[in-house]
C-alpha cells in the first residue's frame, strides 16, 4: 500500500481505470496538458495520450453531451465538469438526457459515463463556486450519485464507477484535497455503489454523513464519547443508490438518528433519508430525527461566514445531545 | 458571411436511375404520417406530435449516404429521419400508438424514437440537445478507428439555441466526423426564422467554426443526395464536420395543435408546387410519360405496405404496465 | 365574478399585472404573436403592443438572463419557459444567477422576475415533456416557488409574483387547463405567498397536497368520508415559502400526515416537509407520516403506464387508511 | 469570415491630451492588483482570485465612454472593469479581505464585485454567464426609452460557450445598446485560443448574428478609447449591439494558483513589450522627455491612493457573521 492524498487519488484511480479498459477516455477542461484546474489529473495525457485524454474548449453541454453519445456508441466515458457548480450550465444534458437516454431508448442503449466535478464549500470560493450541488439531482431518476469522503473510497468507487453500466454523478470535494489515505501500489479493488460505510460503532445514536461532513462528524463522536456517548458514523458514501438497511440495521440498535450534510436542508438527501425512515420505520425511532445541515443562504465569502455556514462539529454534538436527552 | 449555395446536380438534370426507390422512401414517410393524422383524428395518439410532411428528400437524402454502424440523432420532428433509417413502421406506428411492440415498448411516444440496430440512436424533445450527443457519437467513431460518421438533423430555430454553438465548436476543433443537416423548414414553432434570426442564411453560421457551411434545395431529392455525399465522405476521410442547410418547408402546422394559420397563402403555394415528392414525380414523367405507371405502383405498393404496418401495430397490446420500471437502471 | 379556466386565468392575470404596472413585460418563445404554444397568453400582445409584449428566439439562457438583466436594471419581467423540463437547459441563470444575485450584490439590487412555466405529467408528452420541475430548485436558497392548483390561486399567486420584489418561479400544471374557477370582472387581490390553503376540514387526517394532487387528493377525501374518515386537505400553493404553520395546526388535530405530491421521493418537497415536521414537532404524529409520490423513473408515454406513473386517489385512500390504522 | 481590423487613431499618432489621467486610471487597476499580490502572499485572500495586469487599456478605453445610468457586468477577471467605474479602491479591497467595508460587505469576495451605484451590476463566476444579463439591461434601457447602454467584458474562451451565442443572437435582433468587448488575452485557463478555438479572429463570430465585429489593438488606449466611442455611440443612437475584440495579454497566469510557464518566453516578452502602460508611458516621453515627470507624478499619487485605500480596507472590522442571512430574500 501506498499513502497518497484525495487529489492524488482522482488521477490514480483513474489511470488504473483506463489501464483496465481501452475503451476508458476521458476529457474536460484544461485536464490534459495542464493536468487539470485542481492539479487533479497530471500525468494522464503523458501516459494515455491525446487520443484518451484531451482538453476541451469552455463548453460543458458539449463536454457532457459527447461523453453521453460516445458511451451509447460503446466507450465509457470520463467527463470532468470543473466545479459541480458549473453543472448547472449542462444540466439539461445531465437530466433530460444522460438520465433519461437508457429509459428514453427502450433498453437499447446502455450509458456507462463518468461525470466528475470538484464539489463544495469551505475554501473561501464564493456563492458560485463552493455549492455542494449533489442534491440538485436527487430528484431526477436513472443517475447514480457517489459521494466519497476519503483516499480509499475515491479509488475504489472511481473504479466502480467506471466500471458501471449507468451514468455516475462522481463529487470529489475540493476541501477534502490533502486528506491521506492509503491504495494498493498496483492494481485496486471497486467498491460497490450503494453499499454505506460503518466508519465507526456506537450504541447510543446513529449520526449519517459524507464528505466533509463524515470528518465533522468523526470529529463530534469523539467529543462525545469523552462525555459518554456513544455514536456509530456511517458514511453512505453514494446518495443514488442508498444504503438504508446498514442505516436502518444500525438504528435498531440506538433509536436516534442524526443526518449531518454540507447543504441546505429542503431538497437534501438527509431530509429524503429522514423522510424514508419514519414513513417506512417510524417504530425504530426513540427521538425526533435531526438534519444538521448548511444554512439556507447562498455560500457567502468571508471566513467567519463561510465557517458557520457549514455544519460544526459543535452542531453534531448539540443535535446528538438533544437527540439522547429526548 | 458568404455560406456556399450548392446547386450541384439536381432534377433539373433529369430524374435519377433509382427514381422509383427514391420515391418510395419518401412516400413511405408521407403516407405514415398521413396515417398518424388519422388516427389523431380518432383520439389515439396522445400528447403531441410533429409531422415532417414536405421535408421527406432531406431526410431521404441523408439516409441513402449512410451506413451500418454509422449514428443518426434527430427532433421530436423525427419520424422521417428514423423511418428514413429503416426502421420497420409497424414498430414506428405501435410507439405512437402507445403499445408494446413500439420501438421503445411505448415507453417514449412520437418524440423518442430509437432504433440501435439502425442507427437511429435516439430523438430528442429538447431543441438542439441532440446535438452534442451527435458530436459524442463522431467522437466514438473516431476514437474507436473506424470510418462511421454521426449526422445530425435539427431545425432553422435550433440554430439560436446554446447547444447548437458549442457541438459545431466542439466537432470542428476535434475534427469529428459529424454531419449536421440543419433542416430549414422556414418556421421555428409559429416564428418565420426572421423573427428570431439576425442574419438570412443560416449556414453562414458555420463560419463561426471554421467548418463549410453549404446551403441547399432541399427538397431536391438529387440534390440532397448529392450533398449529403460530399459531406459524408468528407466525414469520412477524417476531413471533419460539415454544416448542410436544407431549404424546405414543413406542409402542417408545427404540432397537432397547431392549423399554421400564420402562413402566407402565397408562400404556402409556393412551397406545395416545390413538394419534394411532386419534383421527383415531375422529373421522372417529363422525359417519359409512361413512368406515371411506374409512380402508381409506388405508390399502391406503399399504401400496402402502410396499411399492414398499422394493422399490425393495432393489433399489438397494450404494453404490460409492469414494463414500465425497465431500463431505468442496467 | 366571471367562470374561466385555468388556461385562461394566465392572460388574465398578466394582463391584469401589465395594466397595475408600466415596468411589467412579458416575454418567451411564440407567446407574443402566436398567443403562446399553449395558448395561454393570447390577446397580451394587442392589448400592450411589441414594446411589452415579445417573442424569443429559442434561447432559454438568454431569455432568463434577460429577465435577469432588466429586474435588475428597474423593471419587472415575467418570462415564460415553455415546459418546466426545459428549465433545464437555463437552470445556470435560474440557480448561479437570479437565486444569488440579490446576495452576491449585498442587497444593492433587487430581482423582481417571474419565470412562468407548464409543468406536470398526465397528458403524454413522454419523458422529457412531463417532469414536475419544481424540485429540482428546492436546494436553492433564493428562489420562491408557486404551484397553483386552481384558476382563484393561479390569478391571485400571479399578481403576488409579479408583485414581489424576489425571484419567483411559477408552475402552472397544463393538465389543469381545462379546470374552470371565478375571477374577478376587473381588478382582483393578490394572494400573498407563503400561505397555504385549507380546502376541505376534518378531524382524522391531515392531507397536503398541490396542482393536480390537491384534486386527487380531494377526491380520495370524499371516498374516505363515505367510510367515516374525516380528512384535513391543505394546498401550500406556494412550495417556498412553505406554510409549515397551517399544516402544524391541522396535525395537532389530526396526528397524522399525509403528503401527496406529483415526482418522485427522494429531494422532494414532500420528504423535505416531512422532515421538518418529524425533527421539530415528532410530538404531533401519532402514525408514520406517507409520502404518496410518483414513481421513481422517468415519465413514461403509454397511457397506462403514464396513469400509474402519477399518485392515484386510491393510492391516497390506502395511505391514509394505514395511517389511521396504525 | 471577414472581422473588421481597426486601426483607427492610436498612441502611434501621438499621446492624447489627456495621457495622464488615463495613466492614472489604469495605474490604479495595476497597483491595486500588485497590493493584491502582496495580500495573497501574507495569506489574506480566500479562495481565487484573478488579475488581469496587463489588460489595463481595455476596462480604462471602454469605461472612459460610459455614463451614469449605463450598466457593466465582469467576468471573475474583474477588478480592473470596476475599478475603471470609479468604485472605491478600500471597498474593493475590503470586499477581497472579507471585510465590512467590502463591496458586497465580505459576502461575495473577489468573484463578486458589485457597485451599482457606478453601473458595476455585478462580477460573475461562470463563464459567460453575465452576457444574457447584459442583455437585459440593454433591454431595459431601450424598454425604459433611454440612451443608456450595457457593456459586458468576457474572455475569448468565453467565444465558446452556449450563453455566448444566445446573448448575441438576442441583441442583434431586439437591436439593443449592448457592448459585448471580447478581451482576448490569448488563453483561457492554461489554454491558448487554438486549442479550443477553430477559428482565428473571434470577432469574426460576430457575423453570425448580423452583428459588427471589430478588432482591435487592446493595449493601445488611444485606441480602445477610440473603438468602444463608436460602438457605444451606436448603441445610444439605437443601432444595436457591437461586439470588439480587444488584442491583450495577462501578465501573470490564470489564477493565483497558476504560474503561467506553460507560455513560450518570447511571447511573454513581445507582450510585456506592448504593455498598455509602457506604451502610453512611450508615447508621451517620445515627443515630450518632460513627461516623465508627469508620469513619476502619476505614480507617485496612485501609490498613495493605494496605500490609504489599503489601510482604510484592513482597519475595516470582519463582517458581523450575523451578516450573512441579510439579503437572500428581499
Ligand atoms: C430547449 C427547448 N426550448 C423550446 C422547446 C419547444 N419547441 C419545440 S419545437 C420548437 C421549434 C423548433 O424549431 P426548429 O428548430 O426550426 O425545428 P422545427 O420544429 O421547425 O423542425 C420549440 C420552440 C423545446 N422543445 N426545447
Ligand atoms: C461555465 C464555466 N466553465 C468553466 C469555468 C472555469 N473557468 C473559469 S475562468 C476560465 C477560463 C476563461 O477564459 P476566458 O474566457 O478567455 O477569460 P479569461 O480568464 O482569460 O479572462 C474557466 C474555464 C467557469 N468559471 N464557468
Ligand atoms: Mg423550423
Ligand atoms: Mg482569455
Amino acid at each position: 500500500m501506498e499513502t497518497i492524498n484525495y487529489r492524488q487519488a482522482i488521477a490514480r484511480s483513474l489511470a488504473e481505470a483506463m489501464r483496465r479498459d481501452p475503451d476508458v477516455l476521458f476529457f474536460g477542461e484544461d485536464v490534459a496538458v495542464a493536468g487539470g484546474a485542481f492539479k487533479a489529473t497530471p500525468g494522464l495525457l503523458e501516459e494515455f495520450g491525446p487520443r484518451r485524454v484531451r482538453d476541451t474548449p469552455i463548453s460543458e453541454q458539449a463536454i457532457v453531451g459527447a461523453a453521453l453519445g460516445a458511451a451509447v456508441t460503446g466507450l465509457r466515458p470520463v467527463a470532468e465538469v470543473m466545479f459541480a457548480d458549473f453543472a448547472a450550465v449542462c444540466f439539461d444534458q445531465i437530466v433530460n438526457q444522460v438520465a433519461k437516454y437508457r429509459y428514453m431508448s427502450g433498453g437499447q442503449l446502455s450509458v456507462p459515463l463518468v461525470i466528475r466535478m470538484s464539489n463544495g464549500a469551505g475554501a473561501g470560493f464564493g456563492a458560485q463556486h463552493s455549492q455542494p450541488a449533489e442534491n440538485w439531482f436527487l430528484n431526477v431518476p436513472g443517475l447514480k450519485i457517489v459521494t466519497p469522503g476519503t483516499v480509499e473510497d475515491l479509488f475504489g468507487l472511481m473504479l466502480a464507477a467506471v466500471e458501471d453500466d449507468d451514468p455516475v454523478l462522481f463529487f470529489e470535494h475540493k476541501n477534502l484535497f490533502a486528506v491521506k489515505g492509503q491504495v494498493p501500489a498496483i492494481g485496486g479493488a471497486p467498491i460497490p455503489l450503494g453499499r454505506a460505510s460503518v466508519v465507526r460503532r456506537g450504541g447510543d445514536v446513529t449520526i449519517v454523513a459524507n464528505q466533509q461532513m463524515r470528518h465533522v462528524s468523526l470529529a463530534a463522536a469523539d467529543e462525545l464519547a469523552r462525555e459518554g456517548i456513544q455514536a456509530t458514523v456511517i458514511d453512505p458514501r453514494t446518495l443514488v443508490p442508498f444504503d438504508d438497511a446498514t442505516v436502518l440495521d444500525s438504528l435498531r440498535e440506538t433509536s436516534r438518528l442524526v443526518v449531518v450534510q454540507e447543504a441546505p436542508p429542503d431538497g437534501s438527501w438527509g431530509a429524503s433519508l429522514i423522510s424514508r425512515v419514519v414513513s417506512k420505520n417510524l417504530e425504530l425511532i426513540d427521538a425526533p430525527p435531526a438534519l444538521v445541515a448548511a444554512e439556507e443562504i447562498p455560500v457567502p465569502y468571508a471566513a467567519a461566514m463561510e465557517e458557520r455556514w457549514l455544519p460544526r462539529a459543535s452542531d453534531v454534538v448539540s443535535a446528538v445531545q438533544r437527540a439522547v436527552a429526548y | 458571411m458568404n455560406p456556399d449555395y450548392r446547386p450541384s446536380p439536381s432534377l433539373g438534370d433529369g430524374a435519377p436511375e433509382d427514381s422509383a426507390h427514391l420515391l418510395a422512401e419518401m412516400m413511405r414517410i408521407r403516407k405514415f404520417e398521413d396515417a398518424i393524422l388519422g388516427l389523431f383524428s380518432k383520439g389515439l395518439v396522445r400528447g403531441s406530435t410533429h409531422l415532417c410532411q414536405g421535408q421527406e428528400a432531406v431526410t431521404v437524402g441523408v439516409a441513402s449516404q449512410l451506413r451500418p454502424g454509422d449514428a443518426m440523432v434527430c427532433t421530436y420532428r423525427g419520424h422521417g429521419a428514423t423511418i428514413a433509417q429503416g426502421v420497420p413502421l409497424d414498430a414506428c406506428f405501435a410507439e405512437i400508438l402507445g403499445r408494446s411492440a413500439g420501438l421503445v415498448g411505448g415507453r417514449g411516444g412520437s418524440m423518442h424514437f430509437t432504433d440501435a440496430s439502425r442507427g437511429a440512436i435516439g430523438s430528442n424533445g429538447i431543441v438542439g440537445a441532440h446535438l452534442p450527443i451527435a458530436v459524442g457519437a463522431g467522437l466514438s467513431a473516431q476514437y474507436r478507428g473506424t470510418d462511421e460518421v454521426s449526422a445530425a438533423y435539427f431545425g432553422d430555430g435550433a440554430t439560436n439555441i446554446g447547444a447548437f454553438h458549442e457541438s459545431l465548436n466542439l466537432a470542428s476543433i476535434w475534427k469529428l466526423p459529424v454531419v449536421f443537416v440543419l433542416e430549414n423548414n422556414q418556421y421555428g414553432e409559429y416564428s418565420p426564422v426572421a423573427a428570431t434570426t439576425p442574419v438570412e442564411r443560416l449556414s453562414g453560421r458555420a463560419a463561426s467554426y471554421g467548418m463549410p457551411g453549404w446551403f441547399v434545395d432541399g427538397n431536391d431529392i438529387v440534390t440532397m443526395r448529392a450533398t449529403a455525399a460530399e459531406a459524408v465522405e468528407r466525414a469520412r476521410a477524417g476531413e471533419g464536420p460539415t454544416l448542410i442547410e436544407a431549404d424546405t418547408y414543413r406542409h402542417s402546422g408545427h404540432s397537432r395543435s397547431d392549423p399554421a394559420k400564420y402562413r402566407p397563402a402565397d408562400e404556402v403555394e409556393h412551397w406545395f408546387a416545390r413538394d419534394p415528392i411532386t419534383l421527383l414525380e415531375r422529373a421522372m414523367t417529363r422525359d417519359d410519360p409512361s413512368a406515371q405507371q411506374v409512380i402508381d405502383d409506388v405508390g399502391a405498393r406503399v399504401d400496402g405496405e402502410i396499411r399492414s404496418a398499422l394493422d399490425a401495430a393495432l393489433a399489438s397490446p397494450e404494453p404490460d404496465p409492469a414494463e414500465r420500471f425497465l431500463d431505468v437502471y442496467a
